[in-house]
């Protein structure tokens, strides 16, 4: 192995010997440098190879021949290894990113790169405090160097800012390093002795060295001049900042707090917290691209130096978890302002210019995902590692603000990418070929590093599921034209459905059968896209692989992966939408947002067990046991959009494209049912402050059920009709299940069932409709049932299905919502039950009377019927829901007896097609019988009596002996619930809407009164500065006495 | 009041004096001035920590290395003084070259008038 | 035939005998409570046939229009539901001929199958294109969301009391006396659900949904000549199958036909006495209304039970 | 005759064709371009059939004795007449007691009552209301007005004789004729239709052309499909 020093030495050397280059040789300079920092790289790599395969073992490296304190000396550990491989690899791409510049401004800005790639190098490597302060100097003077490379004249002012503060820090840090030798006689890190905090002089001279470091990491409030900094210096240069720089001073403030004892930890947790939530809600109020990546740094080192002082005590679990966070941070940092410089204009929206270069939205994206800790990246296992330690040591404010920090951070992220996704970009992309290869070698390196990261963790290694790498495949495939991919998606999830059945209970195997098989079904549709339909098949498969993956889960590591692949996914479909910017936007907030009431519940319910079984739930402590239950139920409830929560459904659901809507709504909206369904199971009853919960859960049920229909009665808009109604469904599904008796989860089954094919049919009819007239406004349509006659019968069956109208499967559910709630004590929520029943009529009848029924409209007369691919879904689902109207034992029978299993009991009797309960019968095939008999023979008489009857068209109505004027007044459909609003109206109180909106203006308004804080001044942001150490010093002292 | 409460009172002085200076004045250069009294502050207070009373300087030319260790001051803080003079010297060679080119792009050397970049 | 318990042919000619008694009953009913309500008035009225003369005029009639398929099938739907809904409850208790096919169902499939005529009226109306029509169901629709919750409740809280669903074992449990009726051993839930009763019965005053002169009789504004001969007969049979539930559930059943015609008849005369002497409530002044008494009376059905 | 100005002259260039029933081009969400023409797109242009009696005379004097036992009025008011009729309703004549009703749609009305003297603009409303019953159905004109124009025999702008428009089963003389006198002619209309007689509907379709030509030629502002079903 070569020795370490050679990384120092190769730096400064090729400094100096660029020094001996002519001026003009540019080129040749810049090749030395590559040069220099690829053999940078190579050592630091071939290091950290080695000590990673356990090949060699860790040196220390004794300068002058001494040893210390007497001499300085240098340590390569795994750790110093990777983090210099980091630096020196995000040197080596982001010298190659900045060619032009560094070519520009001649060999000078190149030797102050390769000093800066040095000096951070030694700063990771270095044992001895001064030279810790060295170069932290070196690095300082090199910074404000390569500052200069910026264009942007504003660098100058930002440079000097940071000047001006350095020095402050210097003699901060001098001072500190000065006492700190002088308490414990040696400059050696090793040496230095913890120290308590105190009222003493080492304990000052600790504070002065620790915070001055930390104040290199820009901690919230004392960071306007970084932010500066990355708003206006060379991305590239911004790239280093952030992800270098960041990277090796935060290793050094590792370094000193673990010398410095665990004393010292909760200062570090008390800034990172104070940092990483701060800079996520200010970054709230940002539109300007650098300057959000500015606010992402900070918070992301924030974070690490949370988890640096409160893991302080974790071992090698701390460098794991904080080593993850921090080279996720740097890889997607420097990715995100590398393609910053591919992105001309610095406005957010004007990152829309990515999507010219589809493979750079997918590096965006990973970027992303990096950043808010989705899986499979490293950040995912580390935030699931800081939780459920957090929940160990029942540290639960903290858990709170740090999940409600990260879900601020995950808003500020997705909202910025959903703008690109969206929005149109003011400047086209600045192509640049060594640009990309640079972004890409970082997305690569990101998946890298989650494969290599994954199996560490002690979990599964969520880049190698097959689900999800089936979804990847089709990055590739996505040059293939959409109907190819269809085929290959379908027969992913049919080939994944029949293997994995196999031991699955049959709850579970309902919805693996609805997820997976009912996806298949739906893609079906999905054939009617033409051309390539870039980026829908990956986030579809995702989605799906996330389903599939939670139904099999067994651990709650798995199912919550599995939760956040189902999310990630849909959001990515969502947005696919034509409006769906915000609605996506609010739709992952709320997921996101529930995925960590479920991450915080899951923790809390392991109580330090970093592998918790599922079916552990049922052995929670009782004292914890009802927090956790609340906070499941939280996630699963946001996930079926339950009232209050449900405020993302509408839009999210109306706004998607005709394939998604089923899926997201006949799906997705499974996903929180089955947890619901496995929360119950496992946890049963609970009770808070001596309420029964799975009461609240009946009563949240019934209120979604009915202030669902009635808002769904008041839409104009038939997705959003039909998005409405969703959550009424759902509600009667959850009410089912908490009413916590065989029956009832029954109902919730046949509900799941039910609202999957007749929602499915319903958005799959209503977005062919929408293909043809191009709105979903429904005052628009009507009278199209000549024109569109199968979309008519499908949605005609799945309203009767719906409102419960014998014969059809809907029926099923009501007669076994009424045995169920025969076996309860429960009788208040019965009434909004009661009251949700008919309203559910209203929106449907709307629904189809207001499209297919009334006056067709002039520019309508002549659309076609809904595609074939569209309709054929939909056939299939009114075959079944005929079959399983007729034939509910052929599932419900197992469901039944499984059910009977988990409660003892045996409430239905199926003598061959009948069901008899304790209270009454139900007679499927019977019920057909009559109805159909009747129904024949009545026809049969109209059609003798009135075979001849004239066919008339439209204006051939009786009205008050005038005619009709135009179609358009003369179809009533607009605000067609009229009187029932006049006197219901006031259940459109947009209560939680209000509410949400309240907190999101708070937030916001938060931010951007916060913001002005940093007025640009440097001699104010000195005096912050030194202010936030002052503050820091008492508080800390102030909380060790 | 020995020398060393002596000298390093008058480092803190100096460092206070020299932020106030710093933290006071708009002007760039009176900025980088009282940095570098800052700056010799510091020196001044790493000086007098390593000072050990009656003893000599560390140099060893004079002083066999045999007694050395009983004889000489600590020669580690005169070490750390000359880097920290030679890194000093860096950074305020490198802030008047920020002043010089803000000077030249923006014809004013006032701190509060580089704000364009905030919130 | 497992799915028919013990099916006879034989049951389709009882059905149809029952079919026929009630339509019979019903065309007469009507026809007798419009000769009361015109004595009433002082004049003579209608004569007692006059449902069977315009049942034929309409059915004789010669030209017919048809505004689409669901506007045909309409009718249809509307005269299997009452049909449907008659043979899905037992109408003589203890009578073998006259249980129907009772057996298909229980409670529940008797109140879900009061929607479907509703439901198919409605589309039907809707097809013919008439905004009164729309208008109508929206008015109808929207009180029916209110209205039937006193019912709902009533019933809830009177299957609570019997711990069963069963129609038959609920008329069972009311048989020997008549203090075993609901009504008097519940009679909550039974004020509960004759509420409802008298807010569905579309007679005024919550008849707005087919307000006569304004918008023409409502959804039906467009049907005639046989469509109208089907929807008059649901007219006379509906009724009298919806107040056969009540009279099921509430009054001790029917063991004979006599019982049943005097019971339906006092039953019906209810609504029509309301009727009578109450002006029309605009449709959010009738749902303020279920909700101001229906909903409060209905709640504490279901708790006292 | 020099005291006549030309500019006064009565106006007989045609009356344009209503706004909205112009053919018009409407653009289709795809784009393409169709065009409405709303007569022949909004209304059924079938011609009115002539229907045959039932086979049997049996069962055609049954329905005719049903039709005329369930006479089924419509609701549509015109002139001072339409005044007589509300007495028919009351306990003094009650008409309910010959099977005589009032509907409020033409759709369910069988016999169309016109109660006094018709503007030519109100004639157009009730040949659609005519137009709009079903088969078979009856025509009753009150009062003079109906028969000869009554007083109004000089108006510039009601008709004179009902049957030149409609197919009159029943005048009822009179002006007013009373409540009695209308109770005596839906007694005669009885008799008519239930000899059978009473096929005005079929006369209708029969001679619709020359009733059409009738209409027109009063009824300048012909803004409907020429049968209107």
């Amino acid at each position: 192995m070569v020795s370490p020093l050679l990384i120092l030495v190769a730096g400064l050397g090729a400094a100096f010997l660029l020094g001996l280059l002519r001026d003009t040789s540019e080129r040749v300079a810049f090749y030395v440098t590559v040069a220099a920092l690829g053999f940078m790289s190579f050592v630091a790599l071939s290091w950290t190879v080695s000590l990673a395969l356990g090949q060699v073992q860790p040196v220390d490296i004794y300068t002058a021949d001494a040893r210390p304190p007497f001499a300085i000396n240098l340590r390569m550990g795994l750790p110093e290894a990777t983090l210099a491989s980091v630096v020196a690899l995000i040197g080596l791409l982001s010298a190659v990113f900045m060619r032009r510049d560094l070519m520009r401004l001649g060999r000078q800005s190149m030797a102050v790169l390769l000093v800066l790639i040095m000096a951070l190098s030694g700063l990771i490597m270095t044992r001895d405090l001064f030279n810790l302060f060295v170069f932290i100097e070196l690095i300082v003077i090199a910074s404000a160097g390569l500052v200069l490379l910026s264009q942007d004249t504003r660098a100058l002012g930002a440079g000097f800012k940071y000047l001006i503060v350095s020095q402050v820090i210097s003699i901060l840090l001098l001072i500190g390093v000065i006492f700190t030798y002088h308490a414990n006689g040696s400059l050696n890190i090793d040496d230095i002795a913890a120290t308590p905090m105190g009222f003493t002089g080492a304990s000052l001279a600790m504070f002065l060295v620790l915070i001055a470091l930390v104040l290199e990491l820009k901690p919230f409030p004392a960071n306007g001049w970084a932010l500066d900094i990355y708003e206006s210096a060379h991305p590239g240069f911004s790239a280093l900042f952030s992800a270098a720089s960041g990277t090796a001073t935060l290793f050094a403030v590792l370094k000193l707090f673990e010398a410095s004892g665990p004393d010292w930890a909760p200062l570090a947790t008390g800034i990172g917290l104070v940092t990483f939530v701060g800079a996520n809600v200010l970054a709230l109020a940002q539109d300007h691209g650098r300057r959000l990546l500015g606010y992402s740094s900070v918070g992301q080192i924030g974070l690490v130096l949370m988890v640096v002082g409160y893991g302080a005590d974790w071992g090698v679990g701390l460098y794991y978890v904080a080593g993850g966070l921090l080279i996720s941070h740097a890889i997607a940092k420097a990715g995100l302002f590398w393609l910053s410089g591919m992105v001309k204009a610095r406005q957010l929206t004007d990152w829309a210019a990515l999507r010219q270069n589809p493979v750079l939205v997918v590096a965006f994206a990973t970027f992303i995902a990096m950043l808010s800790g989705l899986p499979p990246f490293p950040a995912f296992y580390a935030k699931w590692t800081l939780v459920h330690a957090m929940a160990e040591y029942a540290d639960y404010p903290l858990m709170a603000i740090f999940l409600i920090a990260a879900l601020i951070e995950a808003a500020v992220l997705f909202r910025w990418f959903g703008m690109a996704i969206k929005r149109e970009a003011t400047l086209p992309l600045a192509y640049n070929l060594s640009h990309e290869t640079v972004v890409l070698i970082a997305m690569t390196a990101g998946w890298v590093l989650s494969f290599v990261w994954g199996p560490l963790s002690g979990f599964d290694n969520l880049v190698t599921v097959v689900p999800f790498l089936f979804a990847l495949l089709f990055l590739p495939l996505d040059i293939l034209p959409a109907r190819i991919k269809n085929v290959i998606a379908i027969a992913g999830l049919v080939v994944w459905y029949v293997t994995s059945t196999g031991g699955l209970d049959p709850l579970r195997m309902i919805f693996l059968t609805i997820m997976v098989l009912g996806g298949a079904l739906l893609l079906l549709a999905s054939f009617h896209a033409k051309g390539r339909r870039m980026g829908f098949y990956t986030p579809a498969m995702l989605m799906f692989a996330g389903m599939a993956l939670l139904v099999t889960s067994t651990t709650s590591f798995q199912f919550f992966a599995a939760w956040e692949f189902l999310t990630v996914g849909s959001y990515f479909l969502i947005l696919r939408g034509a409006n769906s910017e915000p609605h996506a936007l609010s739709y992952i907030t709320f997921s996101l947002g529930g995925a960590f009431a479920l991450l915080a519940g899951f923790a809390i319910a392991a109580e330090g067990h970093y592998t918790f079984y599922l079916e552990d739930l049922s052995e929670v402590a009782p004292e914890l046991a009802p927090y956790v239950f609340v906070l499941l139920a939280a996630g699963f409830l946001t996930k079926t959009a339950t009232m209050g929560l449900h405020i993302w459904l509408p839009g999210a659901h109306a706004e998607a494209e005709t394939d998604v809507s089923p899926m997201v709504s006949g799906i997705l909206l499974k996903a929180g049912l089955f947890g619901l369904f496995v929360l119950v199971m496992e946890m049963g009853r609970q009770e808070l402050y001596g309420v029964d919960l799975t009461v609240v859960l009946v009563w949240l049920g019934a209120i979604s059920a009915f202030i669902g229909a009635v808002l769904a009665a008041f839409q104009e808009d038939a997705k959003r009709l039909l998005a409405y109604s969703s959550i009424s469904q759902m509600g009667y599904a959850l009410f089912g299940l908490a009413l916590m008796n065989h029956l009832g989860w029954l109902l919730a089954m046949m509900f799941a069932i039910n609202h999957f094919v007749y929602k499915s049919m319903l958005f799959l009819a209503v977005g062919g409709v929408k293909e043809r007239t191009h709105t979903k406004l429904m005052y628009k349509m009507g009278g199209l049932i000549t024109l569109m006659p199968y979309s008519f019968v499908s949605v005609l069956v799945g309203i009767i299905a719906m409102s419960g109208v014998p014969p059809l499967s809907g029926f099923g559910g009501r007669w076994i919502f009424y045995n169920a709630i025969m076996t309860t004590d429960l009788r208040l929520p019965m009434i909004l039950i009661f009251m949700a029943g008919p309203v559910g009529f209203l929106y449907l009848f709307r629904l189809i009377h207001t499209i297919f029924l009334g006056q067709p409209k002039d520019e309508l007369r002549k659309v076609k019927e809904a595609p074939f691919w569209i309709l054929l879904p939909q056939m299939i689902f009114v075959a079944f829901l005929i079959a399983f109207a007729a034939l509910p034992g052929m599932i419900l029978q197992r469901v039944d007896g499984y059910i009977g299993t988990l409660f003892g009991d045996r409430p239905l009797v199926w003598t061959g097609r009948i069901i008899d309960s304790q209270y009454g019968t139900w007679n499927p095939v019977a019920i057909w019988g009559v109805i159909i008999a009747v129904f024949v023979t009545v026809l049969l008489l109209l059609v003798w009596m009135n075979h001849n009857a004239q066919r008339v068209k439209q204006f051939n109505i009786v009205f008050s002996a005038e005619r009709p004027f135009k179609p358009q007044t003369t179809h009533f459909a607009w605000n067609f619930f009229a009187p029932y609003r006049k006197a219901m109206g006031f259940l459109e109180m947009p209560v939680s809407t209000s509410f949400w909106t309240g907190v999101s203006n708070a937030l916001h308004g938060t931010a951007e009164f916060a913001r002005k804080f940093y007025t640009g001044n440097g001699q104010t942001y000195a005096v912050q500065l030194l202010l936030f150490v002052i503050a820091v010093y008492l508080i800390s002292m102030g909380a060790s006495s | 009041m020995n020398l060393v409460q002596i000298s390093l009172a008058t480092g803190f002085l100096l460092i206070l004096l020299g932020l106030y200076g710093a933290l006071t004045n708009r002007d760039i250069l009176r900025m980088i001035v009282s940095f570098t009294i800052a700056d010799t502050g510091v020196n001044v207070v790493l000086v007098a920590v390593g000072y050990l009373p009656g003893r000599e300087a560390p140099i060893l030319d004079t002083i066999p290395v045999a007694e050395a260790a009983s004889r000489i001051t600590d020669p580690v803080p005169q070490a750390l003084v000359l880097t920290a003079i030679v890194i000093g010297l860096g950074v305020t060679a490198l802030m008047l070259a920020y002043a010089y080119r803000l000077f030249r792009a923006r014809g004013s050397l006032d701190i509060s008038e580089f704000t364009e970049l905030k919130w | 035939m497992t799915d028919f318990p013990n099916f006879q042919w034989a049951q389709v000619g009882y059905a149809l005998l029952t079919l026929f008694i009630v339509i019979n009953y019903g065309m007469v009913m009507t026809a007798v409570v419009r000769k009361i309500g015109a004595r009433v008035g002082g004049r003579y009225g209608i004569p007692v046939w006059q449902n069977y003369v315009d049942l034929l005029k309409n059915i004789a009639l010669r030209s017919k229009i048809s505004h689409g398929v669901m506007y045909y099938l309409g009718p249809v739907f509307r005269l299997t539901g009452g049909v449907g809904l008659l043979m899905f409850v037992p109408t003589i208790y203890g009578s073998e001929w006259h249980q129907n096919f009772s057996y298909a169902g229980d409670l529940i499939l008797a109140l879900y199958f009061v929607f479907f005529g509703t439901l198919g009226m409605a589309l039907g109306a809707g097809e013919s294109g008439h905004p009164h029509s729309a208008i109508g169901v929206s008015r109808g629709l929207a009180q029916v969301t209110m209205a039937e919750l006193p019912l709902a409740l009533g019933v809830y809280a009177l299957s609570l009391q019997y711990g069963t669903l069963d129609i038959t074992k609920i008329v069972a449990a009311q048989q020997g006396s008549i203090f075993n009726w609901t009504l008097f051993t519940n009679p909550i839930a039974t004020v509960a659900a004759m509420i409802a009763f008298v807010g569905t019965m579309m007679r005024s005053p919550f008849d707005v949904a087919m307000a006569p002169q304004e918008i023409p009789i409502g959804p039906p504004t467009e049907y005639h000549s046989s469509y109208l001969a089907l929807m008059q007969t649901n007219r006379a049979l509906f009724p009298v199958a919806k107040v056969v539930i009540y009279m099921n559930l509430f009054f001790g059943g029917a063991t004979s036909w006599a019982e049943f015609a005097i019971k339906v008849f006092c039953l019906y005369m209810v609504s029509v006495v309301i009727g009578v002497v109450h002006p029309r409530f605009r449709v959010e002044q009738s749902i303020r209304f279920f909700l101001k008494w229906g909903l409060p009376i209905g709640v504490l059905a279901i708790l006292v039970v | 005759m020099k005291d006549v100005d030309d500019k006064f002259r009565k106006n007989t260039d045609p009356v344009p064709m209503r706004e909205e029933l112009k053919p018009r081009s409407v653009t289709t969400p795809d784009g393409q371009t169709i065009e409405i023409e709303p007569l022949r797109d909004y209304f059924c242009d079938a011609r009115p059939k002539v229907h045959p009696k039932a086979y049997s005379k049996i069962v055609e004097d049954f329905y005719n004795w049903a039709r005329s036992n369930s006479l089924w009025i419509l609701g549509f008011g015109t002139g001072c007449g339409a005044i007589e009729m509300r007495p028919l309703m009351t306990p003094r004549f009650d008409a309910y007691r010959y099977g005589i009703q009032w509907r409020p749609t033409p759709r369910q009305a069988s016999l169309l009552v016109i109660s006094g003297y018709l503007s030519v603009k109100t004639l157009k409303r009730a040949i659609r209301a005519y137009e709009q019953m079903p088969q078979p159905k009856y025509v009753m004109g009150l009062g003079s007005c109906t028969i000869n124009g009554g007083m109004y025999w000089d108006s510039y702008n009601t008709i004179k004789q009902l049957d030149d428009y409609l197919p009159v089963d029943m005048y009822v003389a009179g002006c007013m004729p009373r409540p009695e006198a209308l109770l005596h002619g839906f007694m005669e209309l009885k008799k008519r239709i239930r000899s059978g007689k009473a096929e005005g509907a079929n006369d209708y379709a029969e001679n619709f052309d020359r009733y059409k030509a009738n209409q027109k030629a009063v009824i300048k502002d012909w803004d409907m499909p020429d049968y209107n079903w």
